[in-house]
């Protein structure tokens, strides 16, 4: 049992595990944060498959470098879709308590 | 290969020049360079088309000069040459609806739908598993981004879409990830030479299937659909359906016809071609019972992407190379006429100012040429003669009629042709409905509703182009 | 594309197109521009006669007539101008200047006129294509435009009752279309589509594929069987009675029905051939099922109360004598079958402008208000009269001759119980239309005056493009019957066919 | 000799992650906010402290010393202030958390 | 063999932990919480595993920046609805199947050997004759006109990966902001900034900003031929404007100033330039002349991190009425 093969199945132990929190929770920063975590285990197995050689493959490091940008920049336009969203749901329900519900579709 | 690769970078340019300009151009201005934009990587596009037309084999480029294998490695086959044309046309289509319709879109729309444009061509040309996963992510912010564009009403649906677009993608990532490891290259084509069907590849190739399955939303996970396409703007759901979910499509069939051995894809076909007809008689029933006009196109993008699944599955049981020829086909004249179906739905209801159904009553009279879009596009979609679908399901069928242990596919198609009829002439006898007229609100747009007819058009023109697409399509096995 | 230069190849082009452009027009003309409707859609009749005749005089002398566009690998789209088709237009094309005149009567007044001739014009086109469709997949092409271009004519009047007959057509009409789609994509599997050969190009492959063969014969009789209203496929007719007069006159008697037909004369003659089906015993299972329709139609019309729909039901069993003689394969059959065609199509015409007139002018909808309705309206009563005698098969008119051809195919073959079904059909068809005339001649008119009373006290006893067209069939079934040796009748025009179908 | 320094090394970062672990123990057990911050900072800057030292001994070159020895600083500023920042936060919080009890009582509770 | 193992397993239970506790804690502080630990954790793990780089990466970005947006969301939001104290039972039964599948994998990794993981390093892959891709970079780093092998990999064998790459980052702040259509300039921002920033806070804002800068600048010098490069430069850049966006001492830069959209724009600008001027003039799309690789790489690495660390810093602070157009 060496290290790498440890950390692979750590990798694949946490990517499951988040798949699982995706899953099972329903609150949006959890469920992005499950995604986070999904991502960090794939990395995690990337860089195990990566240090299998001693100086460690740099094709695979590059590759969780875009990988990580790639979650950063998804991240930051999930978590403001998610906190727009909640406001504009709530300047909803606040709206509607006030007037009742605006029914849009077919005229009266 | 310079014609494809100038087809690629003018959308990008013009998408960074937009960005830049940002609030210096109004909305309108910004809607014509973007509309040249696709014109002129239309013209390159054609002009590729042409080279591969008289070539008729595969250019290979290897990005940066360096060896295979070690460089990014893109490809260029008529059959990507004619999606690159495909999706450059469609750029222009909805490009001018979107400029010149009443109903109009924010500034923030062109840069957007320029971005798309370049990813979809990145995707069309890359035979990198790991540039296709990039491609993938850029298509599946973009479309993000655009559903946003409908306003506070699409963050949520937005939010949704996006959160389980980065779960296929890791899946995706994952494979990749698998894949490399197990066989040290990400080319396609170097790859497709090395695979052998042991445990490890088996599911490296099912994790990305299901990946790329969610981000296509074919059957079993296509529940985040309908909701972010009805959703989003008129012209966004256009290019949305149309278009974003064909990308992943594009990457599956290049996978499971190139990458997996032949045996494993010999397994997987059954299971996909029988997914394909659950889609397409589950899309229909859905689309047929839901009350609003958006949501019914959205399940019918569903239900017609259950074509492409089962041509896609059956091409990898029989290992028919031009059964290939059906399912892009499929894609074409699908893109094309949901289109339509998505511009005329959008023009409806902002006329009739209804999202239901039940709302389009009259609707012959008082908005006729969407109405008229609409039944033609829903026509192509049936299948009727001579449109496009029409085209493709007969592509589709020949190899099925032929033995007839095949035969009961070929009901499948049947039952499949039955369900769209029944949901798109749903739509179409409400509209005939003279006794209780639902009045517009605003006058209606005239131009609008021309040129949502003009993608449907394009697709019953197919007909006369028919032979030599099926030619050319033929001509590229892979 | 070089073969558009020369005139034959153009000619059957420029007959679809001269029912389509007017049709396109049309379609653009504001509602109250009632002139330049009217005069778009003479002219359009009046080319679509001088080319018909011009074709006509091309055939007889032997000239081919073919257009060629490529559409399907192997299945180019083709326009073929031969006999039997050249029949089936020359019917179409009368019929529908008779009907255009009557619907511009009959909708005097009425809204959405654009929409309607519009629609109308497109039906036709579709019609002639059918007819010109030179192989399989032109003949499904048209087929299913000819779908989608009657479907609004049946749900014009937008009312609920309407839609509902309009979905139901829909959903037979597509279905069958679906079922032809099949039929001809199997035999494209399995031999190509090769242009239509009289006498059938299936035989030298019957023996490696005679069981795609019969299941492609059965799928393309189901889908024709919906538009010819065979037995279990007839039920959308009797509902799209909802429909203007004008529009179920016009899907009975000269579009829907008998392009139901004609795609069985073409898929039994011109695929299969006599030969091909009779080895794959085809034949007989058809001959029953024309047989049945045939009784159980004329049974269910003795029922009905309503005028049209007893109209409607005695359509169904009259087209099955076209199936009937198809059926019988054999060639005095065959032209009994092929004349029926045009026979039945001008005496039909008359029974529903008839009606139309009856119901339009006097309110009278029901079987029992016909009393003393040939006092009020004797034209018009005179020329149901004819129409209905000859579709019971009294001579001289149209109905007695196809009858008697039927009759003797059916001895030629010795199938003599067929015989006997004809003569139990004429009974029945006696039996549901004497009522009618006794009625009408000799009943006495109510004794409160009629429901409605327009067009009383002028000049015609209705209005006069009402009344024209009404005669103007009802004459040319006479004189039809009366003419029949001459060449130049359908009777002789059907002779000429045949004989080139049975030739070898 | 380098036998000598690396067991003096050892010694130096056995006990500072003595100081670790007692800090972590502090963090447990103490009631308040403002004791667990107290011994979380303070017993990581030593602990932090011994062990670099260790480390640059152990490690033997003067470059990594030194820069062990800066690690060692910037943790050293970051700790404080961020425990400074954390306890002032709580004040804060406190501070407000008392204004509104004491309008909660005040106005009785009509605004709830 | 178990012993060298030691603080691999230690630190692989750790970071299970702090998994399931990101997933599950009790309130949403809490998972926040445990998730910016986790992050410093996998950093720590990377490190580990020989990646410095990465790790730089993983804690700058994945710690760093994910953190404070993660924290910000939590102001925001309305509290969480429902509190995830009630297990489900077929919550506990899913655990169970995870479980299953998590073994399954350890023992397919463990017994076949198909990836190589237990043996000394990558034999030549399968087929013989083709060099494994690690030794092919080794072989062409001679004309890659860079040291370190992840930078070659990044900006010249695999340079059209990093092109699109950027456009994500463009793309992502492209999206979000649409999601600020009509707010207007005058309208009071939601003060990021914290209402009377402490004076404590300000001087350790300013001690730290210059210091970031400085480390940034050095990465993206040093990751020419060894551990940094322009994605780790701008996160610690980003980093630094974060801070002193946070304590008010950077002005808001409104979207509608071009210089501001310039440094978004210009990496993905520069980069896109370059691969079509080697189209048109050099010998093929992103085909570097050799003796000017190295020149190239820097100067389109320079610009790559201007605009990574202003657009990270957007997306991360950027306040409503900077975003909007």
């Amino acid at each position: 049992m060496s290290a790498m093969q440890l950390y692979t199945i750590v990798g694949a132990a946490i990517f499951l595990l988040a798949l699982h929190g995706l899953l099972m929770t329903t609150d949006s920063i959890r469920r992005l944060i499950a995604v986070n975590l999904m991502g960090a285990g794939t990395f995690l197995i990337m860089i195990a498959l990566a240090a299998r050689i001693s100086p460690p493959d740099p094709v695979l490091h590059a590759l969780v470098v875009t990988g990580l940008v790639v979650a950063i920049s998804a991240t930051a336009l999930a978590l403001r879709l998610i906190t727009s969203a909640a406001i504009a749901q709530h300047s909803q329900d606040s709206e509607n308590k006030g007037d009742g519900d605006l029914s849009e579709d077919v005229k009266p | 290969m310079t014609y494809a690769l100038v087809s690629l970078s003018v959308p990008l340019f013009c998408a960074l020049l937009l960005t830049l300009a940002g609030p210096k151009l109004d909305s309108r201005h910004a809607g014509q360079i973007a509309i040249v934009c696709s014109a002129l990587s239309l013209v390159a596009a054609w002009f590729a088309l042409m080279q591969m037309a008289e070539l008729n084999q595969t250019i290979l480029l290897e990005l940066g000069g360096w060896e295979s294998g070690l460089a990014i490695r893109l490809r260029l086959n008529p059959l990507s040459s004619l999606l690159l044309l495909f999706t450059a046309f469609m750029h222009v289509l909805i490009g001018v609806y979107a400029a010149f319709s009443r109903q109009g879109v924010s500034r923030d729309f062109w840069p957007l739908s320029s971005f798309l444009h370049g990813s979809l061509a990145a995707l069309w040309l890359s035979a990198d598993l790991f540039n296709l996963y990039i491609t993938l992510e850029l298509l599946g912010l973009t479309a993000v981004a655009m559903v946003a564009l409908a306003g506070k009403k699409a963050y949520k649906p937005a939010a949704n879409y996006l959160i389980l677009s980065l779960v296929a993608s890791l899946f995706y990532l994952l494979g990749v990830a698998l894949i490399y490891g197990r066989y040290g290259s990400l080319d396609v084509v170097l790859l497709s030479l090395q695979t052998q069907s042991d445990l490890l590849t088996r599911i490296a190739l099912l994790i990305m299937t299901a990946g790329l399955m969610l981000k296509a939303a074919l059957w079993p996970l296509h529940l985040w659909l309908p909701a972010a396409h009805a959703n989003a703007p008129t012209a966004v759901s256009a290019l949305l359906s149309g278009l974003v979910v064909k990308g992943p499509l594009f990457i599956l069939f290049l996978l499971w016809s190139e990458v997996a051995p032949v045996d494993l894809a010999q397994q997987i076909g059954p299971v996909l071609a029988i997914a394909g007809m659950i889609a397409l008689v589950a899309g229909g029933l859905s689309a047929m019972r839901s009350p609003y006009i958006k949501t019914l196109v959205a399940y019918s993008t569903v239900a017609q992407l259950g074509y492409a699944m089962m041509a896609l599955g059956l091409l990898l049981t029989w290992q028919l190379p031009q059964m290939h020829v059906a399912l892009w086909l499929f894609v074409i004249a699908h893109g094309l006429a949901k289109a339509t179906l998505f511009l005329a739905a959008g023009e409806m209801q902002a006329t009739l100012g209804t999202k239901r159904i039940s709302g389009l009553r009259g609707a012959t009279q008082t908005v006729p040429v969407a109405m008229f879009a609409f039944a033609v596009a829903g026509g192509s979609l049936i299948g009727l003669p001579p449109s496009g679908g029409f085209l493709a399901k007969w592509v589709l069928l020949q190899p099925l009629l032929s033995e007839p242990q095949n035969w009961p596919w070929a009901f499948g198609v049947l039952l499949g042709t039955l369900v769209s009829a029944a949901y798109i002439f749903r739509v179409v006898a409400i509209s005939f409905d003279r006794a209780r007229i639902n009045p517009p609100d605003i006058r209606p747009d005239r131009v609008g509703h021309w040129l949502a007819l003009l993608p449907a058009l394009m697709v019953w023109g197919m007909a006369l182009t028919g032979d030599w697409l099926i030619q050319l399509l033929a001509g590229s096995s892979v | 594309m070089s073969a558009l230069l020369t005139w034959t190849s153009a000619l059957p082009v420029l007959i679809i197109l001269s029912s389509l452009i007017p049709g396109l027009l049309i379609f653009a003309t504001p509602e109250h521009a009632r002139t330049r409707r009217t005069v778009l859609n003479l002219t359009g009749i009046v080319v679509k006669l001088i080319l018909v005749g011009l074709m006509l005089r091309g055939v007889s002398q032997g000239l081919e007539f073919r257009f060629e566009l490529n559409f399907l690998p192997l299945a180019p789209l083709v326009l073929h101008g031969d006999a039997l088709s050249l029949q089936f237009i020359t019917l179409s094309s009368i019929l529908w200047l008779a009907t255009t005149i009557y619907a511009i009567g009959y909708l005097e007044g009425s809204p959405l006129r654009s929409r309607f001739f519009g629609y109308f014009s497109l039906c036709v086109s579709a019609t002639v294509g059918l007819a010109l469709a030179g192989n399989l997949v032109t003949f499904l092409l048209f087929y299913e435009l000819l779908t989608l271009s009657t479907f609004p004519l049946v749900v014009h009047r937008g009312t609920p009752a309407a839609l509902r007959a309009g979905r139901v057509y829909l959903a037979y009409t597509l279905g069958g279309g679906a079922l032809l789609l099949m039929g001809i994509a199997l035999l494209h599997a399995l031999i190509a589509t090769p242009d239509f050969v009289p006498g059938g190009y299936l035989l030298q492959h019957i023996d490696n594929y005679s069981l795609g063969f019969q299941v492609a014969f059965v799928l393309m009789i189901a889908g024709l069987g919906v538009k010819a209203a065979l037995i279990p496929l007839h039920s959308w007719l009797p509902q799209a009675m909802v429909a203007p007069a004008p529009v179920s006159a016009l899907l009975h008697a000269v579009a829907v029905v008998k392009a139901g037909a004609f795609g069985i004369i073409r898929v039994v003659y011109d695929v299969y051939g006599v030969e091909a089906s009779t080895l794959l015993s085809l034949t007989q299972p058809l001959l029953w099922l024309a047989a049945a329709t045939m009784i159980y139609a004329s049974v269910r019309a003795l029922q009905q109360q309503d005028i049209k729909r007893r109209l409607a039901f005695s359509t169904v069993s009259q087209v099955s004598y076209i199936t009937l003689g198809v059926a019988l394969a054999g060639p005095v059959a065959a032209v009994g079958a092929i004349v029926h065609l045009v026979h039945q199509g001008l005496m039909k015409v008359t029974l529903f402008f008839c009606a139309g007139n009856f119901a339009e002018t006097l309110g009278i909808h029901k079987v029992q208000e016909m009393d003393g309705l040939g006092k009020r309206m004797p034209w018009t009563m005179a020329a149901f009269s004819v129409g209905a005698l000859g579709m019971i098969g009294v001579p001289p008119i149209a109905g007695f001759i196809s009858k008697m051809y039927l009759g003797m195919g059916a001895l030629e073959v010795d199938q003599p119980w067929v015989v006997l079904v004809l003569a139990g059909s004429a009974l029945l068809n006696a039996a549901y239309f004497l009522p009618l005339l006794y009625r009408g001649w000799f009943g006495k008119p109510p004794a409160k005056g009629w429901k409605e009373d327009n067009f009383y006290g002028q000049r015609f006893e209705t209005h006069w493009m009402l009344l024209i067209p009404a005669l103007f069939t009802a004459v040319l079934s006479i004189l039809v019957g009366v003419f029949a040796g001459s060449i130049f009748s359908p009777l002789g025009w059907s002779e000429l066919i045949v004989s080139r179908e049975f030739v070898q | 000799m380098s036998g000598l320094v690396v067991i003096v090394a050892w010694i130096f970062m056995i006990a500072g992650t003595v100081f670790f672990v007692t800090g972590a123990l502090g963090l447990l057990r103490f009631p308040d906010v403002y004791s667990r911050l107290h011994a979380v900072t303070k017993t990581d800057t030593l602990g932090l402290g011994l062990l670099t030292l260790g480390l640059a001994l152990k490690s033997g070159s003067p470059g990594t010393a030194l820069l062990l020895f800066v690690i060692w600083l910037l943790v050293l500023a970051s700790g404080a202030v961020n425990c400074q920042l954390l306890a002032r936060y709580n004040l804060e919080l406190e501070a407000r958390a008392a204004d509104t009890d004491e309008l909660n009582r005040q106005g009785g509770n009509h605004d709830v | 063999m178990t012993f060298e193992l030691m603080p691999d397993i230690i630190l692989s239970t750790l970071l299970l932990l702090m998994a399931w506790g990101a997933l599950y804690a009790p309130t949403r502080h809490d998972a926040m919480a445990l998730f910016v630990a986790f992050g410093l954790v996998v950093a720590l793990i990377w490190a580990r595993l020989g990646a410095p780089d990465l790790a730089l990466a993983e804690a700058a970005i994945g710690a760093g920046l994910t953190g404070v947006l993660l924290l910000q969301a939590a102001r925001l939001l309305p509290a969480e609805s429902a509190s995830t104290e009630h297990r489900p039972l077929w919550f506990r039964s899913s655990l169970l199947f995870l479980l299953v599948t998590t073994a399954m994998f350890a023992s397919m990794i463990l017994n076949n050997n198909s990836l190589q993981l237990a043996g000394s390093g990558i034999s030549a892959n399968v087929t013989a004759d083709s060099a494994s891709l690690p030794e092919m970079v080794a072989a062409a780093m001679g004309d890659s006109g860079v040291g370190h092998p992840v930078t070659a990999v990044l900006l010249n064998f695999r340079a059209w990966d990093t092109l699109l790459e950027l456009l994500v980052l463009l793309l992502a702040l492209t999206g979000v902001r649409q999601l600020y259509p009509g707010v207007n300039r005058n309208q009071q921002a939601v003060a990021n900034t914290i209402e009377q920033t402490w004076p404590l806070l300000l001087a350790w804002a300013r001690f730290l900003a210059p210091l970031l800068v400085l480390t940034g600048g050095y990465l993206l010098w040093r990751g020419a031929d060894g551990a940094g490069g322009a994605f780790q430069a701008g996160a610690m850049l980003a980093a630094a404007a974060v801070i002193l966006r946070l304590t008010g001492l950077l002005p808001g830069l409104s979207w509608s100033s071009l210089l501001l959209r310039l440094a978004v724009n210009i990496g993905a600008l520069v980069f896109l330039s370059v691969a079509l001027a080697t189209l048109m003039f050099g010998d093929g799309w992103l085909v570097y002349p050799v003796q000017w690789a190295g020149a190239l790489i820097v100067a389109i690495e320079v610009f790559a991190t201007l605009s990574i660390a202003v657009t990270l810093s957007l997306l991360v602070v950027g306040e409503p009425e900077e975003l909007s157009a």
